[in-house]
């Protein structure tokens, strides 16, 4: 039983037909990919699945419940999470302050006017234990801005995670990174493995591949080929395609 | 905090001895009332509002209307002018609370003029351009005892404790879980719905506490002025506070609009004495700021003391953090 | 935050013209300080220098500087010279209450002068009977001012609307016929100087068949023009105040519509309209003084007025700068009259005191009205003049009415002055 | 039927006046559009446009170098026509002067430019107020193109058909101005993309001074033509600028027609409550724009744009 369903999204705008009839499932507990050329489609399959936009056609259906249409606020409130491909951090905030910013907790304290936010001990031991799970321990103090490149993505999946969600869903993770913050990073995503949903979308396939545990691929705006990352490798057709870097 | 307080909190003692005179130093405070409520949702929530004369207006109108016709105690008084002007302020927030940037802006200097328009157009209830006249500075009741605050020491007293509370409340709003969310919204506000914060609700919730702020700055105000009069809610009036808050550095510290306020004042009652072209130079100082300095006056504070305080103590840090607001 | 005491110290010590004060005691009767008797009196002058009536307020100002010059030269009052300090009101209450606080808490005046809008003059009123202050409402015209916004300290020196339409509403309706419309600029003057019109136009047989508010602030009154045309009334009185008149005067007289309907004007400031040519002047309307006036003394003061302002661009002087100077000469020997600058004394000195017409170089006799503190002067009618004999002469005068027939009589109803011993006692 | 006698006289007078809003707005719109910056000197400039023709028309206007004697001198439609040039030129360069200050806040919070321009516009009224004294003033016109016709039983102002016309003029020009020459192309790209304009070898310093410039010239050619409808005070800049504002969020910024349309829509709202409920006319522009913006969120026609950010 698949925690996370898209059926038969189609997305228009305008007279322009970006996603036409995809149908996806992401069973829990797995790290499912999404791939594809630029333009492809990809990210806005992604905006439609966070609720960014809402579908022109088809449903979006999280653990047995249809949420197409509703606003973001409400999607992340039952346990969906997402990180963005260009980074988006709260940049004036230490990296301590973003995650906290994203703990449930501390949202369910939102309207709380005269309280202490960095006060709470329960609320910043939390913080830390996040920051510590991404790989940024010690670096809580840290505004965002002036953290390294790297370690902005590890903050960036970092408050996606300090939102305690059922899915994660990853936008281009390793976009930007050199070749050593991508292999942090990829340890990082695969100690997360299992822990909880994750979905990401990617163009490195060399990545993704070692990750995933099934991968869909989309061009023109629909699923052309679906599989586990050996059956897609074996595949000629991705082979010859300009997917990306495959070595 | 410290150093604003203890300024503050003697100034009847030397401020004739200086040139200067009570009275100025109780507008300066009403008015730092205004812009540090201002600045909450200026400088942390990142949204312009140019229209927020109307609600110090609406505040001044609801004291000297509740003075008149409801109740003649102090405290009631000023709750009816906090109500008023958040009431307003609240409704207005439903319309603009999902715009930005500019379109906010707009949308509240349409308010802000249709207020204004209102005000002067009613002339039944707010007495238009004449003023609604005779508003009495109340005593101040604490139930124990009384003090008369008609005179202007006593009043800048009452002032000053209107201040210092404001101050206290406001510090912990921006320290708040809530004023961490509001900057969070200032600095990104996609990536704070996608948090699970209904941005729009918080959005109204800090425009509309501003609001209230600025009515409770009019209610003072009206008591200074022992009136009310429309013109402190035109757009000019509106600008002068946005001017203030952000010559001051309200974008870089909680305290930079009691800096800008301060500068604002003394400057112009200074300039006004030599010259009748004031804002002339006040413009071109206030071009200087926003080329060579745009941080404003806090900016260049800020400057200075992280300069000198490469190595800092704890102590001094904490000091700094205080000084700073954030 | 240490460097901001020191600046202010510094900017303190280049302050020089304050004087050295304390605040000492209690404070209703501490102002009562012996004077030495050559110690100048200081006047405060509120005239507006930007904002909407900027224009008018350096005019006044003229009148007043040039009147305590005057006084100067013949040796001052009760041995003091007069001495004066400039603000200015921007045309905005706040600031007023502001500088008149200012005026009188650091700069030490012993009387203020001047004001063109009402809410300025009210803020200043307020502040000024707070402490007793002796106060000149120079210009402004509302006829609040007088009624129910007067003031025990406040003396109000022009004509109010009231009076204006008192002066000109009996005489159009003989002339130019009985279908009327009103012209209301939508705010207090508006609303009152409308008022006055329709009770005295309707009282001489006048059908009043329309009356369009005009918002404050209106740019366009195209609109309005050609409602008016469609309507086709014989008399359109208008009152429309400050930059909308100027704006409307300009474009009615673009579309030459100044001559068809006949236009009631309330009141005409000279500033307002001198530099922009005798075409410019439209309707019959009401003046407290002319320049041309076939007068003893007149001629005179054009030519003192020559003499000391020959830069300014108002190369003669008018209403506005009558007020002013009329007002400080008035103040001048009221204080002369009372033997002291003491508040009460003055004020006993000016209530029901009688102007002579010779002196007010106007046509009748005027007198300060002792219940509302009103100067019930002599009200002119006039029109854009078809015979100018030089390119002042803006205006021709019809006809003038006598203090008493101008008189709003609303004022003794509306007006309740502070009692004379509650206002504090106040000398400098 | 009377009804619509009633009402015709309106409606073309909405139009007209709606001509002159756009007019207005003009410069405005082109230099928040291209530079995202939001010119609140915009009304003094406007009003500078007046005074500079003012002392190009008339000795009056304090002008006492000897070669504007040669003006003077001109029959009066002659001058106009080259104060109508020259005027917005002056203005120009005063505009690129403040252009050059507004260097040092691109890339900032365009909150920054926006309080840059609003100190330059207390220094330009207050120079002004220095220059030409607080009164009111004069421009003479020339005299076929004022006073008054008659259409049917009603008389309107010659000036103001004048006006209209040329506010067409100026909206046509500038469209193809924007659209059919490779200068326009190159502004357009530059509100969207600098890169872009950069890789094509412009410099792009350059193309902002030149906008700017062109955008005061605009405001100015406004302030000349409004001058004998409103008339010339030294503050009279307030009165365009609120209205700009208005027609460009209304219209959508960064959009031309948008622009256009929103200021034909407030010259017919005002025009129309002008005739029907005076005393609501002021604020019937706020209203509107309040309903618009609250179910449009970028106005008629807007893109979206660095402000909303």
């Amino acid at each position: 039983m698949a925690l996370f369903e898209a059926q038969g999204l189609h997305m228009r705008f305008g007279d322009r037909v970006v996603l036409e009839d995809i149908s996806l499932d992401f069973p829990e507990g797995r790290l499912s990919g999404i791939m594809g050329p630029n333009g492809a489609g990809k990210t806005t399959c992604f905006n439609v699945l966070t609720g960014r936009y809402k579908p022109t056609r088809g449903r979006v259906v999280f653990d047995g419940e249809d949420i197409t249409g509703l606003p973001p606020r409400t999607i992340a409130r039952k346990g969906v999470s997402r990180s963005f491909q260009l980074m988006n951090l709260f940049n004036d905030f230490t990296a301590e302050e973003n995650v906290l910013v994203a703990l449930p907790a501390m949202r369910q304290r939102g309207f709380d006017l005269i309280g202490d936010a960095m006060g709470d001990r329960d609320l910043r031991e939390r913080a830390e234990a996040v920051l510590e799970r991404v790989g940024l321990a010690g670096k809580g103090p840290e505004l965002a801005k002036n953290l390294s490149y790297g370690d902005r993505r590890a903050l960036e999946i970092g408050v996606a995670l300090a939102a305690e969600p059922r899915v994660l869903f990853l936008d281009e993770p390793t976009s930007g990174l050199g070749t050593d913050a991508i292999a942090r990073l990829g340890h990082l995503i695969r100690k997360l493995k299992g822990e909880i949903t994750i979905v990401a979308i990617e163009h490195d396939m060399e990545f993704l591949f070692g990750l995933a545990d099934s991968i869909a691929v989309i061009h023109w705006g629909q699923v052309i080929r679906r599989g586990t990352p050996a059956e897609l490798r074996a595949n000629p057709w991705v082979q010859n395609s300009n997917l990306g870097r495959l070595k | 905090m410290l150093v604003a307080f203890a300024i503050f909190g003697t100034l009847p003692f030397w401020i004739s001895e200086i040139g200067l005179y009570p009275y100025l130093g109780a507008e300066v405070l009403i008015f730092c009332i205004y812009a540090l409520g201002y600045n909450v949702l200026l400088g942390y929530g990142g949204l312009p509002s140019f229209g927020h004369g109307a609600y110090f207006g609406i505040g001044a109108y609801a004291f000297g209307l509740a003075q008149f016709n409801l109740s003649s105690s102090l405290w009631l008084c000023l709750v009816a002018a906090i109500l008023a002007a958040a009431f307003f302020g609240a409704i207005v927030s439903l319309f603009i609370s999902h715009r930005r940037g500019i379109y906010f802006a707009l949308m509240t200097i349409a308010f802000g003029q249709m207020f204004f328009f209102i005000a002067s157009k009613w002339t039944s209830v707010t007495k238009g351009e004449d003023g609604l006249l005779n508003i009495l500075r109340l005593p101040a009741d604490f139930g124990f005892a009384a003090y008369p605050i008609q005179r202007n020491i006593p009043f800048y007293w009452f002032v000053f404790g209107c201040f210092v509370v404001t101050i206290i409340v406001l510090w912990r709003v921006v320290n708040s879980p809530f004023g961490k969310v509001v900057q969070a919204i200032k600095q990104n506000e996609a990536r704070t719905a996608f948090l699970g914060y209904n941005v729009v609700l918080y959005k109204a919730a800090v425009f509309t506490l501003s609001c209230a702020v600025a009515g409770f700055a009019g209610a003072l105000f009206a008591m200074a002025q022992g009136g009310a009069f429309v013109q402190v809610m035109n757009l000019q009036w509106s600008g002068v506070v946005v001017l203030m808050v952000l010559i001051g550095g309200g974008f870089v510290s909680f305290w930079g609009p009691v800096l800008g306020v301060v500068l604002y004042f003394v400057a112009r009652d200074l300039l006004g004495v030599y010259t009748d072209t004031w804002q002339l130079w006040f413009g071109l100082l206030f071009m200087l700021v926003v080329m060579f300095k745009p941080e404003g006056l806090a900016g260049i504070w800020q400057g200075i003391v992280y300069r000198k305080q490469k190595p800092r103590s704890s102590a001094s840090l904490h000091l700094l953090v205080m000084l700073r607001g954030r | 935050m240490k460097i901001k005491i020191t600046r202010r110290a510094l900017l303190a010590g280049t302050a020089a013209t304050a004087g050295v004060t304390a605040f000492a005691g209690p404070w209703k009767h501490n102002r009562v300080w012996a004077q030495r008797t050559d110690k100048p009196i200081l006047i405060g002058l509120t005239h507006d220098a930007s904002g909407q009536f900027a224009n008018s307020g350096q005019d006044e100002q003229r009148g007043t500087i040039m009147a305590i010059e005057e006084i100067n030269a013949k040796g001052g009052v009760l041995g003091r010279k007069l001495s004066y300090i400039v603000a200015d009101t921007e045309t905005t209450p706040s600031t007023a209450t502001r500088i008149a606080e200012r005026m009188i808490n650091r700069n030490e005046v012993a009387f203020i002068v001047g004001a063109i809008q009402s809410g300025v003059a009210n803020a200043i009123g307020q502040v000024a009977q707070k402490y007793g202050v002796v106060y000149f409402n120079t210009n402004s015209s509302s006829p609040t001012e007088a009624g129910k916004d007067c003031q025990r300290v406040k003396f109000v020196w022009d004509g109010t609307g009231a009076n204006f339409a008192n002066a000109a509403a009996a005489n159009a309706v003989k002339t130019f016929g009985k279908k009327w419309l009103l012209l209301t600029n939508d705010y207090v003057w508006g609303h009152n100087t409308s008022k006055a019109t329709r009770t005295t136009a309707v009282q001489y047989g006048a059908d009043v068949f329309d009356e369009i508010l005009v918002p404050v602030g209106t740019r366009d009154f195209s609109p309005i023009l050609l409602k008016i045309q469609q309507a086709k009334p014989d008399v359109v009185a208008a009152a429309v105040g400050g930059d909308d008149f100027k704006v409307m005067r300009q474009q009615t007289v673009d579309m030459k519509l100044d001559r068809k309907p006949a236009w009631l004007n309330n009141q005409q400031d000279w500033p307002d309209v001198y530099g922009l040519g005798i075409d410019s002047v439209f309707g019959v309307f009401g003046t407290t003084w002319y320049h041309k006036l076939d007068l003893p003394g007149v001629e005179d003061l054009v030519k003192k007025y020559q003499a000391r302002w020959p830069d300014t661009r108002i190369d003669v002087p008018g209403n506005v700068f009558y007020n002013g100077y009329m007002a400080m000469h008035e103040l001048a020997k009221a204080i002369e009259r009372a033997g002291s600058t003491n508040n009460l004394k003055v004020i006993r000195a000016l209530e029901g005191h009688k102007m002579s017409a010779r002196d007010r170089l106007q046509h009748g006799d005027a007198y300060i009205d002792p219940v509302s503190h009103h100067v019930q002067q002599t009200i002119y009618m006039a029109m854009g003049n078809d015979k100018p004999v030089d390119k002042t002469d803006y205006f021709k005068i019809l006809s003038w009415v006598g203090a008493d027939d101008a008189k709003d009589k609303n004022e003794a109803t509306d007006c309740k002055l502070q009692p004379l011993d509650k206002t504090p006692s106040y000398e400098m | 039927m009377d009804f619509l006698l009633y009402l015709l006289p309106h409606l073309l007078n909405g139009v007209a006046l709606g001509l002159l809003f756009a007019l207005i707005a003009l410069g405005f719109m082109l230099i928040i559009g291209v530079m995202e910056v939001i010119n609140l000197a915009h009304g003094s400039l406007f009003a500078l446009g007046a005074y500079f023709a003012l002392s190009l028309m008339t000795p009056d206007g304090g002008l006492k170098l000897g070669i504007a004697q040669l003006l003077f001198d001109l029959p009066i439609g002659w001058r106009y026509v080259i104060v109508l040039i020259l005027a917005p030129i002056g203005v120009a360069v005063v505009g690129m002067g403040l252009e050059v200050c507004l260097r040092r806040t691109y890339g900032k919070d365009p909150l920054y430019g926006l309080l840059l321009t609003f100190g330059a516009a207390l220094v330009l009224e207050e120079l002004i107020r220095l220059t030409w004294g607080p009164t009111e003033r004069f421009i003479p016109m020339p005299p076929s193109i004022t006073g008054a016709v008659f259409i049917g039983d009603l008389i309107y102002s010659k000036y103001r058909f004048f006006a209209s016309g040329f506010a067409i003029l100026m909206i046509g020009l500038l469209w193809l101005f924007l659209e059919k020459t490779p200068y326009g192309a190159l502004i357009k790209a530059g509100a969207h993309d600098s890169e872009m304009v950069r890789a094509l070898g412009v410099n792009l310093t350059r193309l902002r001074l030149f906008v700017f410039g062109f955008g005061t010239a605009l405001a100015a050619i406004a302030g000349i033509v409004m001058a004998p409808i409103w008339g010339v005070r030294p503050h009279v800049g307030v009165d365009a600028v609120v209205p700009a504002f208005v027609i460009i969020v209304l219209g959508g910024v960064g959009s031309f027609w948008g622009a256009v349309i929103a200021g034909l829509l407030v010259g017919m709202v005002v025009g129309l409550t002008g005739a029907y409920a005076t005393d609501w006319s002021l604020i019937a522009m706020y209203i509107l724009l309040i309903l618009v913006v609250t179910f449009r969120a970028r106005g008629l026609l807007g893109k979206k744009s660095v402000l909303e950010l």
